[in-house]
């Protein structure tokens, strides 16, 4: 089996420079790449446009580039929860462009896939088609939307082995697998790293050709954003 | 006046069908998961990447890895799956979501729905809203009839920028029940305690009022 | 749960009529909807469309109701090792789509996944382009293709429970997942029915949503289309 | 004359790179598995949905639910994984894939490709083949330079319907090997025994013959 390894998250984001385009997975704070993240504010890269679901928190996640001003432009569906972020927003400094989330799925998917182009119903007729083809399938309107040109895709797995396929948990899957698939190099942090052989070949969510550079992370904050519970009776 | 949200919600429980795939939008729409009326199946699917969505977990076992598109902490029932955001909007775009409930700062008489921005302020992105009233068949607004100002939200057109066009079948709001067809909004019920004129004084789009409106069972 | 259960094929099959569209997942005679098929051979259904990889052989799989004259068109990308279909073409009694399979899959997945149409470089500069439209991205030219509109799809698992989540099982899988996202209805025959609980619900390959109709298969014949081993040492 | 297919698969695997993911055809193709050089890692793809195929299954433990895109009965090494088809092509048309190797029955000179159909004879269908030839950044072919009549399968154009345009980079015959570039075949390599002038004569297409062309090592 190709070995995808690497020692650390330093080695993992070799190659890095100001001015790229990353995907980063993740929901909310769940399923974010942490130690990828961490490495990008310790390289200080800059002009980063940023192709995430959401923008992290002010302290935690994307909220940690922001903070630091990394990042040029984000591309989510949903940037709340985040003051540095609105002030950089309505300040100019930051360039936002807000997609529909399944389109953004479709989308990473789409780069990922070797489709270069696709329709969906969803923003037909809003502002967010201004500017883009519309067609009529059915009786349907829909919008032509366009695959991403990452440079890097950064993904957080549970488990992943050293051929690089991936197991991820519960919700934390979200955005990672499409990201995955469309990386020009998609590094993958995992929470357990094992051998070849310990993963059933029948449950891999994301085979590993689609991961250049995988390691073992360390640390795992995993933070909960809206922590609501039942009562213990 | 009129309803409570939690009585909002209870309404449109009453409009869930056997065997209903469900995507609840946050606010007022999660609280519809509270009433599932009795001797039905319904399943909650939430985009983020969950079908079969249970309560909140019990305190202690709330776990990072398994929320809502609300990012509230959740579970998990038995059947349930767990899936990548593409593979939850295929399912939204497919229509195989029977019904979405969502919330909206205005409905036009047409169908339109406004939920996501309001320019000059902070915007904060629409999610997967307009995915979902893109695709979805059956959409109920869950709305209060008024904003704070005392104005109406039910309205011939749609003043903030559009989340997706001619999309809405119901509004469910604190004073009324109305069904969107014809370019106009058909009073089907009444909130307790609401009259008619009401009603129609809250409301800025057309108004069909045919026969008598009975009062909303809860 | 939502309990998708039938009886069995005959309750799983009901509505079908001539003159329809169906998708019938599986590669050569690997996870081909057996029990299904059989049913429809016994309802003698007629003039029928039928999108599906491959079209068996003379006497299992597709070749079935092809021997019956069930089908009036085949859509598939490969349909050797078959004289009957042979005969039926070259006679014009069949009529025959053949397009690459990467395109069949993902016109599948479009037709599940409310895309109606995308572009893909298959076929690009051959006859199967002819009358469609091309489209140059990025330097590269590409094809639009279209979603199908099935109206049935059957779909063979290993595992499936109540609530018709799908489990399958090594090369078993290919063209299933994305046909049990398309149908109008979606019939799972699986070889080992469960109550619900009974599957990880982060292991599952085909969430319930997906599947309209689930039941318990029988007699499963499983055949091998080229037996190719290494001799015991 | 020339090479064995057991020797054309020998030469192509000498093109195989380390950590290179690899489509292998029906026939010819098949056998490159064989001779994976030493010292390197490559994964083999099978586009029904198996990545890391390994060997053939020892007698008695053959699964019909285990089969490669020639519908022969194979394994999966530790590492591999199985996914559906609609994923399988993702990899292919992304260009995860870094080589596929093919048969065709003609080539032409700017790198077009016809392994389909013949007109007027049984039509099998084109399977993966479209869908590979037009996405793989690498594509070799092993075929043999001509056909059964002795005709030249190495063409200025090809005569029968294209699978795919301007794709093959690469061309391993019994005879030689060529390299496909600007409109024109570039002897590379002889096969142990063949002539440049026997390579020419068995070539329709415009063949470059630049210095002295070196005997194939195998």
């Amino acid at each position: 089996m190709i070995n995808k390894v690497v020692e650390n998250a330093e080695k993992a984001l070799l190659g890095v420079t100001d001015g790229m385009t990353f995907m980063l997975g993740g929901f909310g704070l769940s399923g974010i790449p942490e130690n990828s993240i961490s490495e990008l504010v310790k390289l200080g890269v800059k002009e980063l446009t940023c192709i995430s679901n959401n923008a992290g928190v002010d302290d935690f996640g994307l909220g940690l580039l922001l903070q630091k001003r990394q990042i040029k432009k984000m591309i989510s569906s949903y940037v709340g929860e985040n003051d540095e972020f609105e002030r950089q927003m309505l300040s100019g400094e930051l360039e936002v462009d807000l997609i529909p989330q399944g389109t953004l799925a479709e989308r990473c998917r789409a780069t990922g896939a070797g489709i270069p182009a696709f329709y969906t119903p969803a923003g037909y007729g809003t502002e967010v088609a201004e500017g883009k083809e519309t067609r009529e399938f059915k009786g349907k309107m829909y919008v032509l939307e366009h695959a991403f040109e990452p440079e890097f895709a950064f993904v957080k797995a549970w488990k992943g082995d050293t051929a690089g396929n991936l197991i991820f948990k519960g919700t934390a899957r979200n955005f990672n697998p499409m990201m995955a698939m469309a990386g020009k190099i998609t590094v993958a942090e995992v929470e357990e790293l094992v051998a070849v052989g310990e993963l059933d070949p029948n449950q891999i969510h994301t085979p590993g050709i689609f991961v250049q550079r995988i390691f073992q992370g360390t640390a795992y904050e995993k933070r909960i954003e809206q922590r609501t519970v039942t009562p213990k009776s | 006046m009129g309803l409570s949200k939690q009585e909002i919600a209870q309404r449109i429980a009453q409009e869930l069908r056997d065997k209903w795939y469900v995507n609840l939008g946050i606010g007022i729409p999660t609280l519809v998961a509270n009433y599932i009326p009795k001797g039905i199946e319904v399943e909650f699917q939430s985009e983020n990447g969950l079908l079969g969505m249970g309560p909140f977990p019990v305190e202690g076992t709330e776990d990072a890895d398994m929320i809502n598109a609300g990012k509230q902490t959740v579970t998990v029932l038995k059947g349930g799956s767990l899936f990548d955001s593409a593979t939850s909007f295929a399912m939204i775009r497919g229509q195989h979501v029977q019904l979405t409930v969502l919330g909206a700062m205005e409905v036009a008489q047409n169908g339109d729905i406004a939920n996501w921005k309001i320019p000059g302020r902070m915007v904060k992105g629409m999610g997967g809203a307009m995915d979902l009233v893109a695709s979805a068949e059956n959409i109920i607004v869950a709305m209060m009839h008024t904003n704070k100002r005392g104005e109406s939200k039910i309205l011939k057109e749609c003043s903030l920028p559009l989340t997706g066009v001619g999309c809405v079948t119901k509004v469910v709001t604190n004073l009324a029940v109305l069904e969107v067809k014809n370019g106009a909004f058909h009073l089907l019920e009444r909130a307790p305690g609401v009259s008619v004129e009401e009603i129609q004084e809250a409301t800025e789009g057309t108004l069909i009022i045919e026969g008598i409106i009975p009062e909303m069972k809860l």
